[in-house]
Parts: C-alpha cells; sequence; structure tokens
C-alpha cells in the first residue's frame, strides 16, 4: 500500500531554544539527519506526541533552511504543554506539509513587503521574512512591524536584532505595549503603531497576530487607503487530518488546512464570518 | 384537547402573563412533532399541535427558557411534571419564569411501532373508538391503537401532575404499575444470560449521544464524556467495554435522579431498552432504601445523597437471586 | 436480462458467501434493518433500508490508523494497515449507492485515503432498484432514480424473480462469476413493476420538494439567514442525525493508550457536537445554532461549491425518521426556501 | 468450574488512607502475608472512589476490584463511607444485572488496627477471582496482555 498521510513520519528534537516566559522555538530534523520534508512559507505540519494528542504548528523556518525545520510554539493548550517539557533528542512524529503558502514566488515577487505581527504571530511570518532575505534581489523594500506584550515577550528577539535590524536592507519596528525598564522603543498597540508609521500605500502586508490585532490592524490600513487586495493573512482553526476531509477547519466551503491558511482579505471577505 | 389549549396559551399571552409558549409544532407528517417556542397567537393557531404523537418531554428546555427574559407557558404531561419538578429541586429551571398548565397524557403513539407491522407510505393516522385507521400510499391500514403505544407509556407510573399552575382536564392518581416486571424478568436469569442479553443490545448502540442529550436529568454543562480531562472522553465505542462504560455511567449519573420518564429509549435510533438500566437503580433503591419516586417533590433528599446508619451491605447484591 | 427466481435467491446467496465475505440486510426486529454477514438461511429483509446506512463498509464508526511504541525519548511506528478481503454488499438502495459517490469525491481526492480506497477496491456493491418507497423518501430531488439505482451490479425484482444488470467492469465481471446460476429472463413485467414504482415516486409527500434555493453560490445569503435561530433551538446536539447519515464523513481522530502502547484511530465525529471545533484558546462555534447551520449548509452549500453542484444529500430518509425531535433536511430546506 | 492453578489474577484494591491503608501497613510490619498481585490505591476516603475508578481498573486489565474503607461510623470525614456504602451497592448491584460475575467485585470495612483481617480478605478475594478466571465480561480487547 502506499504511503498514507495520516500516517506520520519521525523527528528528533535536536535543539531547544526559551525565547518568551511562554515560547519556545524547536529545531526538528529527521532521523537520519537534515529535513523530514521540504517546504513553502506558510504551510504548516502537524506534531504529535503519541497518546498526547496531534497539533498543527506553523513551520517557523525558512525553506531555505536546508539543514532543518524549526516550530516556534506557544504554551497554550494539553499538547503545547507536552511538547514545553520535552528535552533535546526526544522523538516526536510529524506529517506534512499541509496547506497553502504565501505566494512568495508568485504575487509577491518584485514588490514592496511590509510585515505586520504581533506576539506569536511572528511565527509563521518568520518564515517568509527569512526566505525574502535569502532572495532578497527578488523582492523591493522590507519593513517589518513587531508588537508584543513586554520586551521578554518578543519572540526570536536575538535574531531580530542581530540579523534583521542589523541588516540594511530592512526596516524593522518593534513595540511594546506597555512601558518597561530597560526599553527604550516604541511603546503602544501593534494596529495604532502601523497608522503613525504610516506606511505607502504600494506595499503589499503580511500580517498575523491575535484576531483582535488582525482586526483593527485591517481596519487601520484600509484607513490609510490600503485595499484588501493588498494584505494577505495566515488563519488557524481546529485541524485533525490536515488534507480537508475531516471536516472541521472550514470557513464556508474553504478548509484552512487545504485551502489555506493564506487567505487574502478579499477572499476572507467572501465567506461567512465564522473564525 | 388542541382547541382549548391553544385557546388558553393565546389568552395568556394577550393579557401579559406569559411572552412565550412552549409547545409542541407540526410537522411535514403526522408523526414528525418538533418541541418549539411560539410568540404570536398567529404561530399557535397555524402550527401548535397536541395529539397522539406528542411524546416529547419539555421540561429540559425550559432550563434554558426560565433563564431568558419573561415568562414561558409549558404544557407539561403527568410524566412531564416530574421531570419539572426534579429540575426545579436542582436549580436547573427557575420556577417563577415558567407557567406550567398540566395536560392530560398519553397513552401515545409510537410510529415505529405502526411501521413495525409494515405499513409503509404513511399519509394520515386517525384514531377511531381505538382502532387506528392508517392512509397509506398503497392503501388503507388498520390496526388496534393498543398496539401501536409507545413503549414509554406502556409502563406509564403516574397521571398525576406533581407541579402546575392550572389544569387543562382533570389531575389522575398515581398508578399502580408492572414497570419492574422486565427488570424482574432479567434479574432471575442466569449471569451468563444477562450478559448474553446486554451484549446484544449494547452492541448496536452508535454512540450517537440522544439518550444523553435527551434526558432531563442529565444536564451537565461540560459532560464527563465530553471533557478531555476526564480521560474518557470517548467519541465512539471502539471497544465493546467503552459501550458497557457509557451505559452504566450515563444510568449511574442519573440514579436518584431519573423520574422514569422514558425518553432514553424512546429517542434511541437503535432501539435499546436503555430504560431498563434506570429502571434497576429504581428499583434497587426501592427496594434497598425504602420507596422514592424522584420528581414526585422538590423538597426530598435523593437517596444517593442520603444513608442511614443501618443501611444494607453491598454483600447484598452477592447473596441474592440467581449468580 | 440475466434472473433468477426468488425461491433460488439464498443458493445464490451461498455460492458468494463460499467465496468472498457478503452483507446483507437483515431484519433485527420487523421492519427494522441491518447489514450482516450473510450466514446460511439468512432472510434478505423487505424493509426499504437499513437503520444505519452502508457507509459503514468503507467507512467505519471506528479504525486503527497506526501504533506506537514509546521508549524514553524513542518513538517507533508500526503500520498495521492490511489489505481488506473481497466483500460483496448486497442490496443497497438507490440513495445509499449515491452516497459512495459523495464519499469517493472526499476521499479519493488528493490526498488519497489509502483505508477508505483499499476498501472500494475490495468491495462490490451490489444495488437493488426500489419497488416501495416511503413517505419519508426524497431521492428524486437529488437527481436520484430509486427505478435505476448505481453501483457495480443493479437488482431488479418484479415479485417472482430478481434480474440483475452489470453496471461496472467490476460488476461484469462478478456477473460473470456467477452466470452459472442465472438464465435470461423476460423483464416485461419488470418494466410494469418499474413504472408503478415511477408513479408512487409522483404522489410522495416529499416530490415537490425542490433544490433551486440551494448551491454554492448562495453561499452568504444562507449563511445569514436569520431563520437559523427559529430552525436551531430544539435541535438537542446528538449525533444521530450525522451517524445515520450515509454522506456525513466528518472524523476525530484519538489515541489510546492500551497499556502495551499507543494506538491511534480515527472514529465518526459529528458537527453537531460542541466539542468539535473546540481549541486551546476558543471555539468558532460556541452555540449550537452554528453547530446546526455548519451541518445542513455543508450539505446543501459547501459540498456543492466545491463539487460542481453535486449536494451533499441523497434523500434516503434516514434523519427524518431518527432524529429524537424531529428535525430534519427537508425542514431545513422547506424553511430557508425562497418561493416564487 | 476447571480452575487454572497457573492463572494469577490482577486484584486492584481502593484503600482508604485512614483506616484500610494502615491495616494494609500493620498486615505487613505484622509479616503476614498477602497475595502479591494485589495492587493497593490509595484513596482518601472509600467515597473518592467513583464508579469509572472501578471501571477503568477493569479496562486496564484487573480481574477483580476491591474497595476498603473505615467501619460505618468510625470515617474520618464523618459520613463518607456510609455514601460509599450505598453507591457501591448499586454499582456492584448494576454490573450484576449486566452480567459480570459479581465476586469480580467486593466491598470490606478494614480498620487500622484489623492487619490480620486485611490479609485474610485479600486471602479470600484472590481465591474467589482465581476461581473465575480471567475478566473477559468487562476487558477492553485493546488492552489485553501480548
Amino acid at each position: 500500500m502506499n504511503n498514507d498521510t495520516l500516517i506520520p513520519l519521525i523527528g528528533v528534537v535536536t535543539d531547544i531554544r526559551q525565547d518568551t516566559p511562554d515560547v519556545k522555538t524547536f529545531r526538528v530534523n529527521a532521523l537520519e539527519g537534515g529535513k523530514v520534508f521540504e517546504h513553502m512559507p506558510g504551510q504548516c505540519a502537524m506534531l504529535s506526541i503519541p497518546g498526547v494528542g496531534e497539533g498543527m504548528f506553523s513551520i517557523t523556518s525558512s525553506p531555505t533552511n536546508k539543514e532543518f525545520m524549526e516550530f516556534s510554539i506557544k504554551k497554550c493548550g494539553c499538547l503545547t504543554t507536552w511538547l514545553h517539557q520535552m528535552e533535546v533528542g526526544q522523538q516526536i512524529t510529524i506529517r506534512g506539509p499541509y496547506g497553502n503558502y504565501f505566494p512568495v514566488e508568485t504575487e509577491l515577487k518584485g514588490k514592496d513587503l511590509l510585515f505586520i505581527a504581533g506576539g506569536i504571530g511572528l511565527a509563521p511570518l518568520r518564515s517568509v521574512i527569512n526566505y525574502v532575505r535569502d532572495n532578497r534581489s527578488n523582492y523591493g523594500e522590507v519593513q517589518i512591524v513587531y508588537g508584543s506584550r513586554s520586551k521578554d515577550d518578543l519572540v526570536d528577539y536575538q535574531e531580530i536584532i542581530s540579523e534583521w535590524q542589523a541588516d540594511p536592507n530592512i526596516e524593522v519596528n518593534l513595540t511594546i505595549d506597555n512601558p518597561q525598564e530597560g526599553w527604550d522603543g516604541h511603546v503602544g498597540f501593534v494596529p495604532n503603531y502601523v497608522k503613525e508609521l504610516n506606511p505607502s500605500t504600494n506595499k503589499t502586508v503580511l500580517v498575523c497576530g491575535p484576531p483582535i490585532m488582525i482586526k483593527f490592524t485591517l481596519a487601520g490600513l484600509k484607513e490609510l487607503g490600503f485595499t484588501e487586495t493588498q494584505v494577505y493573512t495566515t488563519m488557524e482553526l481546529r485541524m485533525k487530518c490536515g488534507v480537508g476531509k475531516c471536516g472541521r477547519c472550514n470557513i464556508g466551503n474553504k478548509y484552512v488546512c487545504k485551502d489555506g491558511p493564506v487567505f487574502r482579505f478579499d477572499q476572507l471577505g467572501e465567506l461567512p464570518d465564522e473564525y | 384537547m388542541q382547541e382549548a389549549m391553544i385557546k388558553r396559551a393565546v389568552q395568556l399571552l394577550a393579557d401579559g402573563t406569559v411572552n412565550r409558549v412552549m409547545g409542541w409544532k407540526r410537522g411535514e407528517f403526522v408523526y414528525d412533532i418538533t418541541p418549539a417556542v411560539f410568540t404570536t397567537a398567529e404561530e399557535l393557531e397555524k402550527d401548535f399541535v397536541c395529539d397522539d404523537f406528542t411524546q416529547a418531554n419539555l421540561s429540559k428546555y425550559l432550563v434554558k427558557e426560565s433563564r431568558k427574559e419573561g415568562k414561558i407557558l409549558a404544557f407539561l404531561k403527568p410524566c412531564d411534571t416530574y421531570s419539572f419538578n426534579q429540575l426545579v429541586k436542582e436549580h436547573r429551571i427557575i420556577r417563577e419564569n415558567v407557567y406550567v398548565i398540566g395536560i392530560p397524557g398519553g397513552p401515545k403513539l409510537d410510529i415505529e411501532k405502526i411501521k413495525a407491522k409494515g405499513i409503509t407510505g404513511i399519509l394520515s393516522v386517525e384514531n377511531e373508538n381505538y382502532t387506528l385507521k392508517i392512509e397509506t400510499i398503497y392503501g388503507t391500514e388498520t390496526m388496534p391503537f393498543s398496539e401501536a403505544v409507545s413503549g414509554k407509556c406502556s409502563g406509564c407510573k403516574s397521571k398525576k401532575h406533581v407541579a402546575y399552575d392550572e389544569l387543562i382536564g382533570d389531575d389522575g392518581e398515581v398508578l399502580d404499575s408492572n414497570r419492574f416486571d422486565m427488570v424482574a424478568k432479567l434479574e432471575n436469569m442466569t449471569s451468563q444470560e444477562r450478559f448474553d442479553f446486554w451484549r446484544g443490545e449494547l452492541s448496536k448502540c452508535i454512540r450517537c449521544n440522544a439518550c444523553r442529550n435527551v434526558c432531563p436529568a442529565c444536564t451537565c454543562e461540560n459532560c464527563v464524556f465530553d471533557n478531555p480531562k476526564s480521560g474518557i472522553d470517548q467519541k465512539a465505542a471502539a471497544d465493546s467495554f467503552e459501550e458497557k462504560m457509557f451505559h452504566i455511567i450515563r444510568a449511574f449519573h442519573v440514579a436518584g435522579r431519573c423520574t422514569d420518564c422514558g425518553e432514553c429509549s424512546r429517542v434511541c435510533p437503535q432501539n435499546i431498552p436503555l430504560h431498563l438500566l434506570n429502571r434497576k437503580f429504581i428499583k434497587d433503591i426501592n427496594e434497598l432504601y425504602g420507596e422514592y419516586q424522584a420528581g414526585a417533590d422538590t423538597t426530598s433528599r435523593a437517596p444517593l445523597n442520603n444513608y442511614n446508619a443501618d443501611d444494607c451491605e453491598p454483600s447484598v447484591v452477592h447473596e441474592r437471586g440467581v449468580e | 436480462m440475466l434472473k433468477i427466481s426468488a425461491d433460488r435467491l439464498n443458493d445464490l446467496f451461498n455460492r458468494i458467501a463460499s467465496e468472498q465475505t457478503l452483507y446483507i440486510p437483515v431484519d433485527r426486529e420487523p421492519n427494522t434493518a441491518e447489514y450482516r454477514k450473510y450466514e446460511d438461511g439468512m432472510k434478505l429483509s423487505e424493509s426499504l433500508n437499513t437503520v444505519r446506512s452502508a457507509k459503514d463498509f468503507f467507512f467505519p464508526q471506528t479504525e486503527n490508523l497506526a501504533e506506537f511504541k514509546v521508549e524514553g525519548k524513542n518513538i517507533e511506528i508500526k503500520d498495521i494497515r492490511e489489505e481488506s478481503g473481497d466483500f460483496v454488499v448486497f442490496g443497497v438502495r438507490a440513495c445509499d449507492a449515491r452516497s459512495f459517490s459523495i464519499l469517493d469525491k472526499v476521499f479519493l481526492s488528493e490526498p488519497v485515503d489509502s483505508f477508505y480506497k483499499n476498501r472500494r477496491e475490495h468491495g462490490t456493491i451490489i444495488t437493488m432498484a426500489c419497488t416501495r418507497p416511503s413517505e419519508t423518501c426524497f431521492c428524486t430531488a437529488f437527481g436520484i432514480d430509486p427505478t435505476a439505482p448505481e453501483g457495480d451490479v443493479a437488482v431488479f425484482a418484479d415479485g417472482e424473480n430478481y434480474f440483475f444488470l452489470d453496471r461496472t467492469e467490476k460488476g461484469k465481471k462478478f456477473i460473470e462469476s456467477v452466470a452459472d446460476m442465472l438464465e435470461d429472463g423476460d423483464t416485461s413485467k419488470l418494466e410494469e413493476v418499474k413504472e408503478k414504482t415511477r408513479e408512487i415516486m409522483k404522489k410522495l409527500p416529499l416530490a415537490g420538494l425542490g433544490t433551486d434555493s440551494f448551491g454554492g453560490d448562495k453561499l452568504n445569503e444562507l449563511f445569514n439567514s436569520p431563520k437559523w435561530a427559529e430552525l436551531s433551538e430544539s435541535c438537542l446536539g446528538c449525533g444521530t442525525c450525522t451517524f445515520v447519515c450515509p454522506t456525513c464523513q466528518c472524523y476525530d481522530i484519538r489515541d489510546f493508550n492500551t497499556g502495551n502502547g499507543i494506538r491511534r484511530f480515527r472514529c465518526w465525529d459529528s458537527c453537531m457536537y460542541s466539542d468539535f471545533t473546540k481549541m486551546a484558546h476558543g471555539n468558532p462555534r460556541l452555540s449550537q445554532l452554528e453547530r446546526f447551520r455548519q451541518r445542513f449548509m455543508h450539505k446543501l452549500v459547501y459540498f456543492p461549491a466545491n463539487n460542481d453542484g453535486e449536494f451533499g444529500c441523497v434523500g434516503c430518509g434516514r434523519c427524518l425518521s431518527r432524529c429524537p425531535v424531529s428535525l430534519n433536511i427537508v425542514k431545513v430546506m422547506k424553511t430557508l426556501e425562497v418561493k416564487e | 468450574m476447571q480452575v487454572n492453578e497457573n492463572f494469577k489474577p490482577v486484584i486492584v484494591a481502593f484503600c482508604c488512607n485512614w483506616c484500610s491503608y494502615a491495616g494494609a501497613d500493620l498486615s505487613g510490619t505484622n509479616r503476614l502475608n498477602y497475595p502479591a498481585n494485589v495492587k493497593i490505591i490509595r484513596v482518601p476516603c472509600s467515597c473518592r472512589v467513583n464508579p469509572m475508578f472501578i471501571l477503568r481498573a477493569f479496562q486496564k486489565g484487573a480481574d477483580g476490584v476491591i474497595i476498603c474503607g473505615c467501619h460505618p461510623g468510625d470515617c474520618h470525614y464523618t459520613s463518607g463511607n456510609y455514601f460509599t456504602r450505598r453507591r457501591i451497592t448499586l454499582l456492584y448491584s448494576m454490573l450484576d444485572f449486566l452480567g459480570i460475575e459479581r465476586k469480580r467485585t467486593r466491598l470490606e470495612w478494614v480498620s487500622a488496627a484489623e492487619g490480620a483481617k486485611f490479609a485474610s480478605v485479600m486471602e479470600q478475594f484472590v481465591s474467589d477471582v482465581q476461581k473465575l478466571g480471567p475478566n473477559r465480561r468487562l476487558e477492553d480487547l485493546r488492552c489485553r496482555k501480548q
């Protein structure tokens, strides 16, 4: 019998990084080294610890990384709590890649890009940002707006400081919700910060974060003159199969696991408001 | 009867005593009747129905309805008033927000029993002096009323209303029913026979949860079988053990609170006699701890929330009847 | 057409059962039928349909996906799939036969579900034309002809004989394998029976049910209909309709610790259940209204939107007779229907 | 009935912390033998034993389940074991009603001073269950030891 997508492969956790008090980034390799499978930026994988459960997570590393995959995971429910208790060397099961991806090779090519992320919402965008950095000549200006509750909650802070901010071809704007000792950057919510920054409306926007942030950011962008066809986001709903068959992650007739997770806002607008 | 009920409901709506009416709504066929809330006289006159097929117990809906704005009128059959009382006792129904009109009970008809006679294509069912005249696409059929009486009515325990604000028709008496006969019959079988009987019945279960969801005693906000933290949240009976587990625990959780309304068996799509499990508990409680009828009042202590220092020991189970 | 006389039907069953597993509908109680593995002497049910649908043969309520052995930090995956044996399902009605093509669109689309495909490849479906439709039937609303069912082989009864017609390659092979038991028969009486059935179909109470108000292009207007609130009010949130439905295919994947390892299995799930879409951080379908709407929108709007207009209902009428509170797809359709 | 002498039943004993568990302890310190195949689970009070615990024990491979608590009237929480008594009576009766062998279930009152009683009760119970053979009527096939 052929392989079945529901039967997973085995991955090994080869590195664990504590990013924030409740987010860890896990590096996953195949048993024999290298990556378990290839993916495109924005795609997801089903990770599981047998006996605990299975969950869909965004692949945070860029496809241009040929050595390993990374997942930034926030401790939230039962499975993620277990994942956070893992030690290096732990094996997990993994299957994928699932879903569509940000159109980095088509619609986004040659465009000026604006990334807007809040909290753990940086996870799926990090894959795109690093993909763009590795193929820098294919894209125009790159601006990143990233906000979190506090300085400690900025995911991948080290990489942001040492690589992204150091990159002269990228503009990085960080913000935190409340003033904090040792922080001399911007303070305020992401949607307001975006309005203050007043980005040029010829940019294509990729946004991800908590639903409430996305809602207000979209409204703010529209005020600035952006249209829905310029804005992409990535969604999350409960998933089991990952291939559009188990029937639970649909928004209207679209399955987030198969037709998503990446949607353009004008596509989302045509679907019922049930997410 | 139906006319009198509609007339009274319209009056109570008009004089502002209530703002909604809980009753039964006509369906596509003579038998597919749905519990519904009516808000206007027009709706009542068009769709309200109370006839030989209005079996559904409305009490459980009142848990939610009694928490809404205004007072609701509910028509309750004698058996439904027991469930109602039990829910009032458990503080699930807010009594002040419900205006109860007691109506005479069954016996009601079960369409499955008519279909079991091979009668199909049913267009109408008329009761003429306790003979059913059934019009079908394939011609007219007749059968005795008594043979189509619903299982939940054939073992009727009481025609007395235990809670009401007013009555339409006369009140009845608590009956001397034979409802424990089947339980007693099973008790007198051998252990192996009982095992085989239940193995046959419970293996039909498709775990649709209809018995649980319809049960007026099952009103937990989050059932233990739906709670992933319980460790037993089974979606499907993956093994015969889980069938037994679900049905034992379902019945156990309502032991001492089950009023024996019979809804569980009525709704089972696989016709499993689930009420026998509940009746077994009721029979045991009656025999071991004294006669008790859940829902008969709103003040007594439930048998499982109570004890006597001289209660029997569990070894009675090992000592009685057939092994 | 090839036929066998009614009194020799069991001989045929015995023959089939000697070569592969045979399932036929049998009466459990009067007029309550279920599929059972054929054993000598079993009588074919005369009921119109089985309580549970025939989807169970290809998409069973529970099935094991894989097994895991966990030792320390290591995991070992065991692929426990096995090639299914050949089997025959006899007496499938036209509605259920159509449900397989609906399930195929889900499970055989990329990536193919190997569990389902395996059973599909090994199963031969023998359908049976209807002669006594019930008041709950409305398959014609979805373009199904109950007198000419699909499947691998279609069987027609005229009261004295059973006629066999092959519909697929697999069906042809099947008929060839039992051809020595069949003989040529005169179909004139059969045509009469079919004509009579078609006449009855026209007279059924649900014969006029239309689907014009539904379909993929009516997505938002139907989703936003205020009528869902009233429709869903009495829904108990049980899974009866989904579990007896021949086209409902939602499933859950769970792990069970057997003490000898972890067994991952899938089982039917119902969009009517409160935990169906529940996540650690919230639930997009919090009330029964949303869950009820999801089920019917899926059948009447989402499925046709994704499958060239084909509806996800076959009009078998099971939900009409089994719903504890008599809510069903016909009531939904009639309430939401836009009348000209 | 044929008794398989090699069969070692798995027995789960739920013991109340205040009396029966101490009773088991005492039987140990007194060097009284009780069968090693009794697995003790300590509970704060016999009424902590949810019917589901008992079923789960059978599911996961127990051949017999016994609950031990303080003697009626001696409950550390005044009345816990009175509730246990009613609850467990009804549950055992239901299991019997479903055709599960009644000798697979038992309830005994064992005080902290009754180390000898604990040992003899267990001895007796194990031998009863051994006569019944492995639990087949209330087992989960998936959990059968391979």
